[in-house]
């Protein structure tokens, strides 16, 4: 069998996801052994017309973004959203949560109007993705896991548990122990709950799980001392995109 | 001479981040030389507006991926500044620590995955991994050296976890540390050393090309200034950090896409060579001894040794971190919470050093501990005036050479500044016309 | 029943001394202010004055993710794990833990009898200690009081000085025999202390109570305030369901099949291809949760399947408590039925 | 008490699968293909019509399927697989010679020595055929063990019939009572096109002495149980097979369980009456 060959692209994203491919330090002669990359901007100079699996990172936020896109979907077989950016809007959605014009404002002042901007919205929002592996940044072992599951030929799984499983599997203590509030109970897990083992809340960079209840989930944070904006806030940090849903 | 260039690069390769190169040169008058920078805008100030000062850093964070921990740094220096909260010694050196660890991984990810196929003639690091397979592991072992020091110490490398304003969540234990410091020992200074040789080998590649322009980094009294110290400049000297937009006077140009910055003349440079021009004796004498080897002197006017610079100094940054790391283990790590306990709320600022050269970040708090306003002044912005000008410096010098090779030195040039076009806090989104 | 008197200065001794007879494995604290069981590398850090860990010692017989078998995708052969029986002493376990063992065993030795977990439960010594309880202990409400023996080797009950060691089984003597410790002189009193958080119906009532609750509007009010984290299931010491997953390394020729922990109140655990989720609710999970306390396996033997360690209402961060919803159970069935009945006196806790 | 007591048989190595191969396959349609396993040395696996086995891939994980064969088809069982996720997907990719790893039989299967004598009305919607195959090539084999077979089979489309070659066998042998419906018909099917339930009303059925067997996805028990109502037969003449997500098969990772009954000890055949009333069984 050929390997495979793989592309990556960025969009609008801090580019953290396509640095952390960079660290797979460990695996990255592994991962080669099983892979032809074509393309990969940051890395090397080549380009190629068609892709077996494209890895996209970053948000669509122009209307070049929106092209590029379609193009690319064009000429791969399997798409694949990478980071949160990519998969559910990310950090970079939170703009859509004011109005346009004064986040233009803020940070262009009179000069704003030279300069159109559009929502920053996942890629799905555009073209069909096949899978999406979340995370802000991306998780190397989730990556390594959907990634061999690619090569192997079979589906990917997508977790549909919250954080907090694998927090518990690993015997934290929850945070909320600890007087912080945390979003692990709604968030996807997939990556070993590393912010709760750290000692960090959960800031909800993969997105909600299937059928979240976000009326309780903003009723937990409520209750543990936030008031209505500061969780209407902590909750869409990452989930802006799905804000509609997320906001009651 | 009347010779005619049209040169465009679209989405330069090997650069984080999206960004154009265009010249045109018409009748031998240099019309234009210019970086573009096509990257998405994504307002980051005005997302901040409003956020609770436990959720700043986490977001600015996002800003940039590759100095992810130099934004949280700064962030959480501004924030700690605005708020009036006191950080322990532990807490400081910890930071340092950290601040190293980017430095080095960010360093070597520069050095050897962007440039070094330059030098090599490859047009990536992936024809590479056969032809120099010991490089490329060597390259891969000081990545992972330098992002264990993240992983322990903050919880991941991109993307830290850990810091938070007052301190940390989480304190690495005496064996974790240990670790890391065995494989600074034993692996990171053999590695750099051997890096040094094999850069002072290629140097003969490096263009020979000058341009004396102003360099501003920070700069502190008693150490070689990443995390703290007063606002350098080669021309002016010193000033407190509070006068950054005296020092940064940000200005939207109208060839290019993202805001310029200039102090003293039409533009400055920051980064490693501007660290290295403004603190050089400030560094370890084996960074000293290395820089010799590699031919990088002080006063050092060619922004292609940029590249050499890194390399000087990550083997600065090791030792240090040995240095810190000691420190640590005499004074004994103590499981410190994060003072997050506001003594007033305002204006405060934060710089630090990030591998591309000095960020700004000025927030204003309000009495309930959320942001009102935000500015951040990114590296990148500030050396593209300065990139800008050694074009039109360079293109004339070069202009007999083949459009191939023209091409190829100013894609160079552009790389050695390390840019990371991907903090798009200032990018504006301009289209086009070519 | 022979007790022994150990001061509080000589526990450390006394844990050094149980070290000889194999791995001691007891509390300590971790975190702000939760404990955990792990293993006595320091015999001072052992904390035996705690309200509960985060995780039962369940996690020993039973661990969180484990290893069923390594195999290779190119032979098709496969490896079998090493399953081990040091021996072990718990120390410091509280009755209800001791009693979610007892009652795991009776999970994993019914029916198909399973080797991975009833191998990790042999060679195995447990020291029980007195425990005061907290707001969220309701043991004595499921017939399991503060100082229940059953199970122990040996038991730690707290006294002034001290404790006083009860010795409950032969195997427990025999671990005092090269420790010389004076006899206990009077009978200290047992520690039968009163649980504030009680459920207001006598356990032996509960299969009944549990009959009548199915359409209970009960399931769906508590619902409402539940998130589906499936924290519950995660921390409760006598939850033993499992997913099993395969994993390959990244040659893609080895890997191994690997279990770890599942709940009841999660998404997909009764979701099968094609989309068919068999219990969708979060009122349908949660009924499903508490009847498997109380009601599907005590049908059988006669016992609350809930222990009343409280972790899964300190652990739960919508605030739901199995107690609470027991007590509302009870109180609408009252309502409703009884109302009706003649049979209410019989209802008195 | 560390010695515990509740042992009614020694512990035992529950997860290890046997290694078996491949012997034959044919596609059946689009989506379901059928196997032939061989276990070492051509082993019988001892099954009951109705059991399943965990099938199990290297890689991938593990799927219960239902044993499609007769127990008196001797040294190789048969499997038929609908290909709707990953460990059937992979499987369907395997040829004859490839490797695979089997449990079991697990669960309850049809009680046949109970079936004798009696009247067996055979009803499977779509994939549930699979299983009841068994039984019905039990009673084929066994003809004079058992009275009338009455075969009812129901499918989507005329393309989703399921073991083509045999239902022609069915439909001409004398002994074999062969009814077909398809829910969207192809012009050239001239067959019944309806849900399963339509062809009941023809049924004539020795109501006391027939015994039924109903396996098919979860919306037809109900509408096929309320029509066998109807037609008047009994409860307890009633068995049915359950689907429900399993893990481990040997009663203990809690999946399938519903309400106290683990579908994988209990079932997946149930006596009709036994889960009546057990709520969401059905
Ligand atoms: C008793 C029984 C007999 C069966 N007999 C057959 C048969 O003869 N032929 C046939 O094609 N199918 C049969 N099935 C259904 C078959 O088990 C599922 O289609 C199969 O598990 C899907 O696995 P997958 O990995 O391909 O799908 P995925 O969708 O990739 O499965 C994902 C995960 O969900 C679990 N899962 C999904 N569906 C089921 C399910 N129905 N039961 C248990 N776990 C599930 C699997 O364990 C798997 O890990 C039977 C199911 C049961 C319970
Ligand atoms: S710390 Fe967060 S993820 Fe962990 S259990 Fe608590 S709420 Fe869940
Ligand atoms: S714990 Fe939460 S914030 Fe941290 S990586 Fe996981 S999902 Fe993201
Ligand atoms: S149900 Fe709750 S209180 Fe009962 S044993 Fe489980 S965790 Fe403890």
């Amino acid at each position: 069998m050929a390997k495979p060959k793989v592309a990556f692209f960025d969009f609008t994203s801090c580019e953290g996801c396509q640095l952390n491919k960079l660290n797979l330090e460990n695996h990255i002669l592994d991962v080669l052994e099983h892979i032809d990359i074509v393309e990969f901007r940051e890395a090397m100079d080549d380009k190629a017309d068609e892709y077996d699996i494209a890895f996209i990172e970053g948000s669509i936020s122009t209307p070049t973004c929106v092209e590029r896109i379609h193009d690319i979907r064009r000429r791969t077989k399997v798409l694949i959203a990478l980071g949160s950016c990519a998969a559910i809007g990310g950090i970079n959605s939170m703009k859509n949560l004011q109005p346009i014009e004064s986040v233009r404002e803020a940070v262009y002042g009179e000069d704003k109007y030279l300069f159109p901007t559009l929502p920053a919205i996942p890629v799905s929002a555009i073209v069909k993705v096949d899978y999406e592996i979340h995370g802000c940044p991306m998780s190397i072992p989730e990556f390594l896991k959907i990634f061999k599951s690619l090569v192997m030929g079979k589906a990917p799984i997508k977790p549909d548990s919250p954080v907090c499983v694998e927090c518990k599997l690993k015997e934290n203590e929850c945070l909320y122990e600890r007087g912080m509030v945390c979003l692990g109970p709604i968030t996807r897990s997939g990556c070993d709950a590393i912010c709760p083992s750290f000692g960090q809340f959960c800031t909800g960079c993969r997105g909600v799980i299937p059928n979240a209840d976000k009326h309780a989930m903003t009723d937990i944070l409520l209750r543990h001392g936030l008031s209505t904006d500061e969780a209407r806030k902590r909750l869409l940090m990452f989930n802006s995109y799905v804000s509609d849903e997320m906001i009651n | 001479m009347s010779k005619n260039l049209d040169i465009m690069v679209k989405h330069l390769t090997r650069v984080e981040g999206h960004g154009n190169i265009v010249v045109n040169m018409k009748d031998g008058v240099l019309e234009k030389a210019q970086l573009d920078i096509v990257e998405a805008p994504r307002y980051f100030e005005a997302m901040l507006k409003g956020r609770s000062f436990h959720e700043a850093a986490i977001i600015t964070s996002r800003i940039c991926g590759i100095c992810s921990l130099g934004h949280q740094m700064t962030s959480l220096k501004a924030t700690e500044d605005a708020l009036g909260l006191e950080i322990s010694t532990q807490t400081e050196l910890l930071r340092k620590l950290l601040v190293n660890g980017a430095t080095i991984q960010s360093n070597i990810l520069h050095i050897y995955f962007l440039v070094a196929p330059d030098l090599f003639g490859a047009p990536s690091v992936f024809p590479l991994i056969p032809t120099h397979t010991d490089v490329i592991l060597r390259a891969l072992r000081m990545k992972r050296m330098a992002n264990d020091i993240g992983d322990v110490v903050s919880g991941r490398a991109v993307h830290p976890i850990t810091p938070v304003p007052g301190g940390f969540t989480k304190i690495p234990s005496v064996g974790e540390l240990k670790e890391i410091r065995r494989q600074l020992v034993e692996d990171g200074i053999p590695d750099m050393k051997a890096t040094a040789e094999l850069l002072a080998s290629v140097a003969g590649g490096i263009p020979d090309f000058t341009r004396e322009t102003e360099y501003i980094s920070l700069k502190h009294a008693d150490e070689y200034a990443l995390y703290d110290g007063e606002i350098y400049s080669s021309d002016t000297g010193g000033t407190p950090d509070k006068n950054y937009l005296e020092m940064t006077n940000e200005f939207i140009v109208s060839h290019s896409t993202s805001k310029h910055c200039k102090h003293n003349r039409s533009s400055y440079m920051v980064g490693a060579l501007a660290r290295w021009n403004n603190n050089n004796d400030r560094l370890c004498y084996n960074a000293l001894q290395v820089a010799d080897t590699m031919g990088l002197m002080p006063h050092c006017y060619n922004p292609y040794m940029n590249t050499i610079a890194q390399a000087v100094e990550t083997l600065h940054c090791i030792e240090d971190s040995i240095a810190i790391i000691d420190t640590l283990l005499e004074r004994g790590l103590k499981n410190e919470k994060p003072n997050q306990d506001p003594t007033r709320y305002g204006k405060g600022i934060g710089s630090n050093e990030v591998p591309r050269g000095i960020l700004y970040h000025e927030y204003e708090y309000d009495r309930t501990g959320n942001i009102v306003t935000a500015n951040c002044i990114i590296p990148t912005g500030q050396n593209l005036a300065n990139i800008d000008d050694d074009m039109k410096k360079l293109v004339p010098e070069i202009m007999d050479q083949s459009k191939e090779d023209i091409t190829l030195k100013l894609e160079m040039l552009v790389r050695a500044y390390d840019p990371c076009i991907s903090c798009s806090v200032h990018l504006l989104n301009v289209e086009f016309v070519e | 029943m022979n007790m022994y008197n150990l001061k509080q200065e000589k526990v450390s001794d006394f844990i050094v001394h149980l070290q000889k007879y194999g791995e001691v494995i007891a509390p300590h604290p971790i975190g702000d202010a939760s404990y955990s069981f792990s293993t006595v590398t320091n015999p001072n850090t052992v904390e035996l004055d705690y309200n509960r860990t985060i995780q039962s010692i369940k996690k020993y017989f039973f661990p969180p993710r484990e290893k069923l078998l390594s195999y290779s995708t190119v032979s098709n052969q496969y490896e079998k794990v090493e399953l081990k029986a040091e021996p072990r002493i718990f120390l410091g376990v509280h009755s209800y833990d001791m009693q979610a063992v007892l009652k795991l065993d009776f999970n994993f030795s019914q029916g198909n009898p399973e080797l991975n977990y009833l191998k990790r439960r042999e060679n195995t010594t447990f020291i029980g200690v007195s425990y005061s309880s907290d707001k969220y202990h309701f043991g004595r409400s499921v017939g399991i009081p503060v100082e229940e023996l059953n199970g122990f080797d040996l038991f730690l009950r707290k006294n002034k000085s001290g404790f006083t060691i009860i010795v409950v089984t032969e195997k427990g003597e025999k671990l005092l025999k090269k420790f010389s410790l004076p006899e206990e002189s009077e009978n200290t009193p047992e520690n039968s202390i009163e649980f504030s958080t009680q459920i207001k119906i006598n356990y032996n009532r509960l299969p009944e109570l549990f009959e009548h609750a199915w359409d209970s509007p009960v399931w769906e009010s508590v619902s409402k305030k539940c998130v589906g984290c499936g924290t519950c299931n995660l921390v409760c010491p006598t939850c033993y369901c499992f997913n099993v997953e395969d994993d390959v390394d990244l040659s893609l020729k080895n890997g191994t099949r690997d279990r770890h922990w599942d709940g009841c109140m999660l998404n997909s655990f009764a979701a099968v291809a094609g989309g068919e989720n068999f219990r969708e609710s979060l009122g349908e999970r949660q009924r499903h949760r508490i009847y498997r306390k109380f009601k599907y396996i005590s049908d059988i033997t006669g016992e609350p399947w809930c222990v009343g360690c409280g972790r899964c209402i300190v652990a739960c961060t919508a605030g739901i408590s199995i107690v609470d919803i027991v007590n509302q159970l009870k109180e609408e069935y009252e309502q409703t039925h009884l109302t009706k009945s003649t049979h209410q006196h019989e209802w008195a806790g | 008490m560390s010695e515990f007591i509740y042992q009614e048989q020694p512990p035992a190595e529950l997860y290890y699968p046997e290694i078996a191969e491949i012997t034959q396959v044919k596609q059946f349609t689009e989506l379901e293909k059928w196997y032939e396993i061989t276990l070492p040395n051509g082993r019988n696996l001892g099954h009951q019509p109705g059991q399943f086995v965990q099938v199990s891939l290297f890689g991938i994980g593990e799927a219960p399927i239902s044993i499609t064969s007769s127990p008196t088809k001797k040294g190789a069982f048969e499997l038929c697989v609908r290909n709707v996720g990953m460990l059937t997907d992979k499987l369907h990719q395997l040829d004859v010679g490839s490797k695979i790893g089997i449990r079991g039989p697990f669960g309850q299967g049809f009680d046949m020595d109970a079936l004798q004598g009696k009247d067996v009305l055979i009803i499977g919607g779509g994939i549930g055929i699979v299983p009841l195959r068994s039984p019905i090539n039990y009673i084929i084999d066994n003809r004079e063990d058992f009275g009338r077979l009455i075969i009812c089979y129901g499918a989507k489309s005329p393309n989703e019939l399921l073991y083509r070659d045999e239902l022609a066998l069915w439909e001409s042998d004398p002994g074999i009572e062969y009814h077909v419906t398809v829910d969207n018909g192809t012009p050239d099917w001239k067959g019944n096109v309806g849900v399963i339930t339509r062809l009941f009303p023809r049924l004539d059925l020795d109501l006391k002495n027939t015994i039924a067997a109903v396996v098919g996805p979860p919306i037809m028990y109900k509408f096929a149980l309320m029509a066998l109502k109807t037609k008047g037969l009994p409860d307890e003449n009633i068995y049915l097979s359950l689907e429900r997500r399993m893990k481990c098969g040997v009663g203990k990772c809690g999946h399938c369980q519903i309400n106290h009954s683990y579908v994988c000890q209990e079932g997946p055949v149930y006596h009709y009456p036994d889960i009546k009333n057990l709520p969401e069984a059905i």
